[in-house]
């Protein structure tokens, strides 16, 4: 959309708030609604704008394919891993309570972190769907 | 450099707006993420005066948003009429409406004011002059008097 | 719906039930789902039919196969559910057993065992955060499943190899 | 009055559909998909206050820039036929100068 | 119910039927150039119109934010949206129906 | 019997979209149709799922020190999930359409049952 | 952490394993590795479910609450004989499948496509797992989708164009099934607000006549018959099956519908009760006859195809009917020949599959007319396909014959000498479509240029896997003591209850 | 060694021979000698086991419990020690006289045929040493199995077509009906062990006992009565060293002895003697004796006239079972043997005439008693002995066969046997009366003196003599067959 003025202008006014609102998704998920899975959609909504307006290419080179296999993959490490942390911890599988002396920290800890596996995962597979259903031309 | 430093701060005003939870941990976290934020815009390449206009005049720009807003209030008024108007008398027209911004930036915000007021519809922006498509023929009349594009050019600082 | 002939209208009209499902959540109390609905039906899915319509230049010709199995098997669950509905309790019934039990720890506990308001999150991420992970891992094969079947993205320019 | 309100909002939504349904041509549903979706954030915007709880506005942000997205995908479709194709110059430079 | 709440609620009701006024146009208007200003009248006013009185009934500051957000939002994206679509129909050679001399005004000048 | 009807309108509607998705996904010859078939099928089980957790005078279940009465979060939390898994079934069912057009040229079930038989009888 | 920390955490192991495996290829990305770490990953898992049996089996049932939140308010594993063996049956196909996959997929999948396979194979592995080791119904729900999305993955991965249709069609056909389950489930914890298995137990008995009790049996049911391939809902195994690449069909071969059966099972027995599911909602009524139906008709249309992994595919419809017949008979004997036939079967099924994957890999094409010849050059090969057939059949020594054994001595106990006799003619058929390809190999020469150069014996580290399975074949049919046992411990599991 | 390891060593010794059969394939020398010495010591345990059965020992081993409360048990009693002594002395025999066959006809795949022949013994021995019925048929079916192979060998398109109808009629029935009947009757009996006495004697009643009765009777396609005799002449196109295998060594016998087994030791001669469904059968097993020989006179291609006629002389054994009299049950005891020894002579002599001069049809064997004399004595005595004329051991078993017949006071069926020995002299004789007194048809025959190979000819030369030698000295096997109704006859 190169001869697009208007549309690139907005996308590049808009795109931060998009990306900076994710985020807040993303960490405010405990104290109304959102949380990691929301903010990966929105995050990975605001790129997706980034590689229409501009082009998948320019996107690659933003995100490129190998970061979005890694992170996708990490997220679910991330999840998982918490699980495992709290076995070495001494309570059963994702049990977050034993991740800190006290047992509500430790559920905010865990809830915090397993999200953040949550959103990492969503906006990288989000963006990897989007490269997916553009990598074949028409 | 001076966008990003800018964007940032923008940006945490945002959270923290948005936020409404001050605590430590969390607002840590808000600066955390406007960091992470600046830093893939900086990779977008979407820092630059027209993602993140700072030169803009903005004792201007605020000037120029009630005068826009009256307009838009006016013209609304005008177009309900219309719809709601038995015979409707409508006289659509397509008009090439000069544009003298000098930077990109400055004829989108013309553009896009010509579409925030309804009855007028900007259809395609070139260098110098904007396609306008009007519900009326008086509407093309009014831009072409030419006050909202002055106003616009007014709004455009340097460009950094 | 069925009878509308262009793939494209259809897609637009999917978007728009989302958005309304969407609404109708916020309604019903859900906010997390209806964020969720809006994001992902009207968003994504809406996205990705586009992309799909895109690359198949999809042309279609409408036909109508297996009508009378179609209809006799809705019609039989349909009425299968539409029988069992005269036991369920009454919509919004505030003493549903649905409503008794389980339920009640979630609301009266959770502040205190999780420290956090939003009881979904409470839920989703700790009483039934084995379900979540599932979940996580379910987006992660459907990425995974998309990359395989279709690719990982054009090929960068050349001169751009050194990013990647 | 709200409860009034939402239920003007809720007509227009109706008339929107009427719009998306009836076409005629594949922009008009675009328009129509659009203006339906803002109807939908001003409903959820007005509900939130009717339900007596306006914190949950997040949603009708998140309604906002989807829709948005979602209708410069659409548009992108039309142009191109192809969501990811490449386009020119990413800066503003070349074309200002 | 203080003033400001009752002005906020005048506002949204205003604000609810411009939006049937704009979904009237929707369906009155003859081509899809000229429904696109009936649609803006919801995208500007009625838009406007809402959230600005809901912002006068709001309680908390955070609420007000919000809206103020969500307007902006709107208003920012609204036109962009309403400009690329037109464009999208002229690129895709969907010609306006125009008033008769208008038409011919138009096909001189180019 | 309209009592009936009355008190349990909104479950009848969820039947009737149910059905709608579902007839598309059996009747419907078009590949793409039948996802959306699929997701108007699913998006129905979400909204009676919804609709379960509702009670009447209740709020979403935020807490909050204004209010007593919150509506069941639990079938919010199953949907989330659902969703979730609906929308990977989706991404993953449009990738493999993609792939089926490339390599039989069409989205008609019919005309790909029918190249299907040519190549059996072509090759038996 | 200790041996017996390691032992109480064995549940949450089994799923985590592989689970955490799948991403773990992804991050790696080097075909070599990245097999060998899911063949690490595969033993280990399997290494999990033989603790976890032998721990069943020296205690008796436990519970493993998840996040430490009890049940119903947390999610529970709930471990007794029956899951510990199908997750045995589960871990042990893939563990056996996975070390032969190596060489298979080098020839079939393309080589940077290849740790996209190992790691869908994982995730399949973990949804099984997942689903058999759960006492949650909406866990099950979340598990299903997990292995069927990744199947559909990896049927996806097959040659030709042929593979993404047969995924599409099991995708659609598995996502209707999926949401009749959710339906179902959603239905019951309307009425029970529950969702816990135990839970839902005790709490459906009070309420067994409410007609939305009705219909979530119904859909539960329905959607775990679509997953499972119950006759006339299997349409869309065979040609699953047929595109998948080899190795993976073998894998799912063994697993992924005895899953499905396993979940029919569980919630037809121990969540709605037998008396409500046979008494109440007459299911065997519907069962039986299905059951039949499927074993006759697949069986016969097995013996027409040309294609051999299309022909095994419709014989794993019918042995789907023998182990939902044991299920519809509702006796000890019947229960636990459906039981150990999920076992026998496995073994039996994989051996061929597997078997075929050699074929696959020497010979490219996989129809009776290919071959011909071949018992001279593939000689290992081909005596595996015949013994593992033999097991099929249902031929005394062999595993196939144990699980006959019951089924028909469950049906005469009923004095229902016609599904006996049913049961014992399908052996015939068997006997038929197995017997044409061990005609073909030995007793028809090899047309001269059909059988390429390179059609010799296949690799050892293919054979070992088969000839490990063939050799298993044999030792439960020589020695039923534990596979018998175990299942006739799950089988009086199930008919009483909740334990 | 203990009786029991000799009867798991005897058992599993042509099993573990035919491994070293298949892997010393390459050299045919040692691997007729493997052949040679597995079958000669075979023989060896099994004769030495003889005594323990003759003085009443009834060696047993359980040697695993395959399902709960279904063991494989062997046990040796009577009966079975007839058989497996008749499989084992065959045996070596039918190598002998394999090596000269196959050697002389140049056939494919001679390592195949060797190995199979081996296990296929391994699976008579076992039918013989079954304790229970659920041993003898994982021992049935392994000989099914086995022989298949055999009967496909040459991989024609006739073959391949003989081979399914081969596994087609044995596994269909087995697995369909006589399965069946051995699950009901562990439903019924509770245990599946061979008792004296009877099984189910007084487990059960009247018409059940006739169900199972005809389960068991058509469940043996391997005895071959009618309607399901289809396999046998079908399995004519296999070489004759495998039709030997077939008619007289293992798999028919097998069948027959199943039924006689069933009879004694499940049923018991009490309960068999009341049943309606018994007397039925055994009219069945009269027709298929005459229906049989009447197509075997029409038949010109010798084996299949041979062939028809082990299907006649099978229901014999059938009728003698079925009738359930200790002299009927007796006699069908003894007529395993004498058949055994009489049919594999003929079925020598066929192959001989085969390799020797590549002649198949009746018709062709004019004259041929000059050029090939021993043959065709061999095939005379054999033929005697199959009619039952004395000085040969066929004649025994049709004595007692007769006396059955008039102890259960079936004057039709004793009119049948009759019949059916005028039958026999009518199809079998004129065979070597055509070879010594017909005109030369063509003029190689008349090249004078020109025998099958060396092995061939000592080896019909040994069965036929045996013919003979069991009009002598008959009374080690009538002992055998008595003995296993001897219990019956003492709880009375
Ligand atoms: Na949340
Ligand atoms: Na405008």
């Amino acid at each position: 959309m190169e001869h697009h003025l208007v549309l690139r202008v907005a996308a590049k006014l808009l795109i931060p708030p998009i990306l900076l609102f994710a985020l807040y998704v993303q960490f405010h998920g405990d104290f109304g609604p959102g949380g990691g899975f929301q903010a990966g959609v929105i995050f990975g909504a605001g790129c997706i704008l980034y590689g229409v307006v501009f082009g998948v290419d320019n996107l690659q080179r933003v995100v490129p394919a190998g970061v979005v296999r890694v992170l996708s993959a990490a997220g679910v490490l991330l999840y998982a891993g918490v699980g495992v942390w709290s076995l070495l911890s001494g309570g059963n599988y994702l049990d977050y309570g034993v991740l800190a002396a006290d047992r509500v920290h430790g559920q905010h800890l865990g809830i915090m972190l397993v999200e953040l596996g949550v959103g990492t995962t969503v906006s990288a597979v989000m963006i990897g769907l989007f490269y997916g259903f553009t990598s074949l031309r028409p | 450099m001076p966008h990003a430093l800018s964007l940032g701060l923008v940006l945490y005003v945002l959270w923290l707006l948005l936020s409404g939870i001050y605590e430590a941990w969390l607002m840590g976290l808000g600066a955390l993420s406007c960091a992470f934020t600046v830093w893939v815009a900086a990779r977008m390449d979407v820092v630059d005066h027209e993602g993140h206009p700072i030169h803009l005049r903005w004792g201007r720009l605020l000037v120029y948003l009630g005068w826009l807003g009256r307009e838009i209030v006016v013209a609304n008024i005008q177009v309900v009429r219309l719809i709601l108007s038995r015979s409707m008398a409508i006289t659509p027209t397509v008009a090439h409406v000069p544009a003298s911004q000098r930077t990109d930036l400055g004829r989108v915000i013309y553009a896009n004011s010509i579409t925030l007021t309804p009855g007028t519809i900007s259809i395609d922006v070139r260098d110098g002059d904007i396609e306008v498509h009007a519900l009326t023929r008086e509407g093309i009349e009014a831009l072409l008097e030419g006050e909202m594009d002055r106003r616009v050019r007014e709004l455009e600082g340097e460009p950094g | 719906m069925v009878r509308l002939r262009n793939l494209f209208a259809v897609v637009m009209l999917f978007g728009i039930y989302s958005l309304l499902s969407a609404a109708l959540f916020v309604a019903l109390d859900a906010v997390d789902v209806a964020f969720t609905e809006a994001a992902v039906g009207a968003g994504i899915s809406t996205i990705l039919m586009l992309a799909t319509l895109a690359l198949t230049n999809a042309r279609e010709r409408s036909v109508t196969r297996r009508r009378a199995l179609a209809l006799a098997i809705c019609t039989v669950t349909g009425l299968v559910l539409v029988s069992a509905m005269v036991d369920l309790p009454v919509f919004g019934a505030l003493e549903a057993p649905a409503h008794a039990h389980v339920v009640p720890r979630y609301l009266l506990d959770s502040y205190r065992e999780i420290g956090v308001p939003n009881v979904v999150t409470s839920v989703l991420a700790s009483y039934r955060g084995y379900d979540t992970l599932g979940e996580v891992t379910v987006i992660f094969t459907a990425g995974l499943g998309v990359l395989c079947v279709l690719g990982a993205g054009r090929e960068p320019p050349a001169d751009d190899r050194e990013d990647g | 009055m709200l409860a009034a309100a939402m239920l003007a909002l809720l007509v227009a939504m109706v008339l929107a559909l009427v719009r998306a349904l009836s076409g005629p041509t594949v922009y008009d549903r675009i328009l129509a998909v659009n203006t339906f979706g803002t109807k939908t954030v001003l409903v959820i915007a007005v509900y939130n206050f009717l339900s007596g709880r306006p914190d949950f506005l997040d949603i009708a942000l998140v309604y906002t820039l989807i829709n948005f997205v979602g209708t410069v995908a659409v548009l992108k479709f039309f142009e191109y036929r192809d969501l990811g194709a490449a386009s020119g110059s990413n800066g503003a430079e070349e074309t200002s100068r | 119910m203080s003033p400001l709440e009752l002005i906020g609620g005048i506002a949204v009701l205003v604000g609810g039927l411009l939006a049937v006024v704009g979904g009237i146009g929707l369906i009155r208007f003859p081509d899809f150039y000229t429904r696109l200003h009936a649609a803006s009248v919801t995208d500007t006013l009625a838009t406007a119109l809402v959230v600005l009185g809901l912002a006068l009934m709001a309680s908390g500051v955070l609420v007000v934010v919000k809206l103020v957000l969500t307007l902006v939002f709107l208003i920012a994206t609204g036109p962009v949206a309403a400009h690329a679509l037109a464009k999208a129909a002229l690129h895709g050679r969907l010609q306006p129906q125009l008033a008769r001399e208008a038409e011919e005004d138009r096909s001189s000048s180019t | 019997m309209l009592e009936l009807l009355a008190l349990h309108y909104n479950y009848l509607a969820v039947v009737v979209l149910m059905m709608t998705g579902l007839y598309v996904v059996i009747a419907n010859g078009n590949l793409v149709k039948k996802v959306i078939g699929l997701n108007i099928f699913q998006t129905s089980v979400f909204i009676l799922y919804i609709s379960f957790g509702k009670r009447l005078g209740g709020t979403a279940p935020i807490l909050s020190p204004d209010f007593e009465l919150y509506s069941n979060p639990l079938p919010h939390v199953l949907i989330l999930t659902a969703i979730v898994v609906g929308v990977a079934t989706t991404a993953l069912a449009l990738a493999l359409v993609i792939r089926i057009h490339r390599g039989y040229g069409t989205l008609e079930e019919d005309e790909i049952e029918r190249i299907e038989a040519e190549e059996q009888g072509g090759a038996g | 952490m200790s041996a017996t920390a390691v032992m109480a955490h064995l549940p949450a192991l089994a799923v985590v394993v592989p689970l955490m495996t799948a991403p773990l290829t992804v991050l790696v990305n080097r075909p070599a590795l990245v097999w060998r770490l899911a063949t690490l990953s595969c033993l280990l898992t399997f290494a999990v479910a033989v603790g976890l049996l032998a721990r069943v089996l020296e205690l008796g049932p436990f519970v493993y609450e998840i996040g430490g939140w009890a049940a119903p308010w947390g999610i529970e594993y709930r471990i007794d004989a029956f899951n510990a063996y199908v997750v045995l049956v589960v871990t042990g196909v893939s563990a056996v499948a996975m070390p032969f996959a190596r060489r298979s997929v080098e020839r079939e999948v393309e080589r940077d496509r290849a740790y996209l396979l190992y790691c869908a194979w994982m995730l399949a592995l973990t949804g099984l797992v997942g689903i058999a080791v759960t006492g949650d119904l909406f866990n099950v729900f979340v598990f299903l989708e997990i292995s069927s999305l990744a199947t559909y993955v990896l049927v996806s991965m097959g040659r030709g164009r042929a593979a993404p249709l047969a995924a599409l069609r099991y995708l659609v056909v598995g996502t209707v099934g999926a949401t009749f389950f959710l339906i179902g489930v959603g239905l019951l914890y309307e009425m029970t607000g529950s969702l816990n298995m135990a839970d839902l137990a005790a709490r459906i008995p009070p309420i067994a006549d409410s007609r939305v009790v009705h219909a979530g049996f119904v859909f539960i049911v329905l959607g775990l018959a679509l997953k499972a391939a119950l006759f006339p809902l299997h349409a869309w195994l065979p040609g699953a099956y047929g595109a998948a690449p080899s190795a993976v069909t073998a894998f799912l071969a063994g697993t992924a519908t005895k899953v499905a059966i396993y979940a029919l099972l569980r919630v037809v027995f121990t969540v709605f009760g037998a008396r409500f599911a046979f008494g109440t909602m007459a299911f065997d009524v519907l069962l039986v006859p299905l059951a039949l139906a499927g074993i006759l008709v697949a069986s016969a249309v097995a013996v027409f195809q040309q294609d051999l992994k299309r022909m095994l595919a419709y014989s794993s419809v019918a042995q789907i009917g023998y182990m939902l017949l044991g299920a519809g008979l509702v006796s000890e004997a019947g229960l636990t020949g459906g039981i150990v036939h999920m076992f026998n079967h496995a073994l039996a099924k994989t051996a061929l599959f597997l078997a075929l994957g050699c074929i696959a890999y020497r010979v490219g094409t996989v129809t009776v007319a290919s071959m011909a010849g071949l018992g001279r050059r593939m000689p290992w090969t081909m005596a595996a396909f015949v013994l593992g057939g033999l097991s099929l059949v249902g031929v005394p020594l062999t595993a196939g014959f144990v699980s006959k054994w019951y089924l028909v001595q469950a049906a005469l106990e009923r004095d229902l000498w016609w599904v006996a006799a049913i049961v014992l003619f399908a052996s015939v058929l068997a006997l038929i479509y197995t017997g044409r390809v061990a005609e073909a190999a030995y007793f028809r020469p090899a047309v001269p240029g059909g059988l390429p150069d390179r059609a010799r014996e296949a690799p050892l580290s293919m054979l070992v896997p088969v000839w490990l399975l063939v050799g298993l074949n044999f030792y439960f049919g020589i020695d039923a003591a534990l596979s018998a046992g175990v299942a006739g411990e799950a089988a009086r599991g199930l008919l009483g209850g909740v334990s | 060694m203990s009786v029991e390891t000799t009867l798991v060593v005897a058992l599993l010794l042509p099993a573990l021979g035919s491994i070293f059969v298949g892997l010393s394939g390459w050299h045919p020398n040692v691997r007729e000698t493997v052949t040679l010495a597995t079958a000669g010591i075979t023989l060896w345990l099994v004769a030495s086991l003889w005594p323990v059965v003759a003085a009443g020992g009834r060696p047993r081993i359980e040697l695993v419990e395959t399902l709960p409360g279904v063991p494989l048990v062997l046990e040796l009693e009577p009966l079975g020690m007839l058989f497996a002594l008749v499989a084992s002395f065959l045996w070596v025999v039918t190598s002998v006289y394999a090596i000269g066959y196959m050697r002389g006809h140049h056939e494919l795949n001679q390592t195949r045929f060797y190995v199979c022949f081996a296990v296929s013994i391994s699976g008579a021995l076992g039918v013989a040493m079954a304790g229970n019925l659920f041993t003898l048929f994982v021992f049935y079916e392994v000989l099914t199995l086995a022989t298949y192979p055999l009967v496909t060998h040459s991989g024609t398109e006739e073959a391949r077509r003989a081979g399914r109808i081969y596994l087609g009629i044995l596994l269909s029935t087995s697995i369909g009906l006589q399965l069946a009947a051995i699950v009901w009757t562990w439903a019924i009996a509770g245990g599946l062990d061979f008792t004296p006495g009877g099984l189910l004697a007084g487990k059960v009643d009247g018409p059940t006992a006739g169900i199972l009765l005809c389960l068991y009777v058509f469940g043996v396609g391997k005895a071959a009565i009618m309607p399901l005799h289809r396999w046998l002449p079908a399995a004519m196109v296999a070489p004759t060293p495998v039709s030997a295998l077939l008619h007289a060594v293992a798999v028919v016998k097998a069948g027959v002895f199943t039924v006689l087994k069933v009879a004694v030791y499940v049923f018991g001669l009490d309960l068999l003697s009341e049943l309606e469904a018994g007397r039925w059968l055994a009219y069945l097993a009269g027709f298929t004796i005459i229906a049989a020989s009447l197509i075997a006179m029409r038949k010109d291609n010798l084996k299949a006239r041979l062939a028809y006629s082990t299907v006649s002389q099978l229901s014999y054994i059938l009728l003698g079972a079925l009738l359930a009299t200790s002299a009927s049950v007796a006699g069908a005891g003894m007529h395993i043997v004498m058949h055994a020894f009489g049919k594999i002579t003929l079925f020598f002599c066929a192959g001989a005439i085969m390799v020797a001069t590549h002649k198949t049809e009746v018709s062709q064997l004019a004259g041929l008693g000059r050029r090939m004399p021993i043959t065709m004595a061999a095939f005379l005595v054999g033929s005697l002995s199959i009619i039952g004329l004395p000085p040969f051991g066929g004649m025994w078993s049709k004595w007692f066969l007769a006396a059955g017949t008039l102890q259960a006071g079936e004057q039709v069926l004793l009119g049948v046997l009759m019949l059916s020995s005028l039958l026999n002299v009518a199809y079998l004789l004129p065979i070597p009366a055509k070879a010594f007194f017909g005109k030369p048809t063509d003029r190689s025959d008349a090249g004078g003196f020109q025998e099958a190979p060396m092995a061939c000819v000592a080896a019909l030369v040994l069965t036929a003599l045996g013919c003979a030698l069991l009009f002598i000295e008959p009374d080690p096997f009538h002992q055998l067959a008595t003995q296993a109704i001897a219990p019956l006859a003492t709880s009375h």
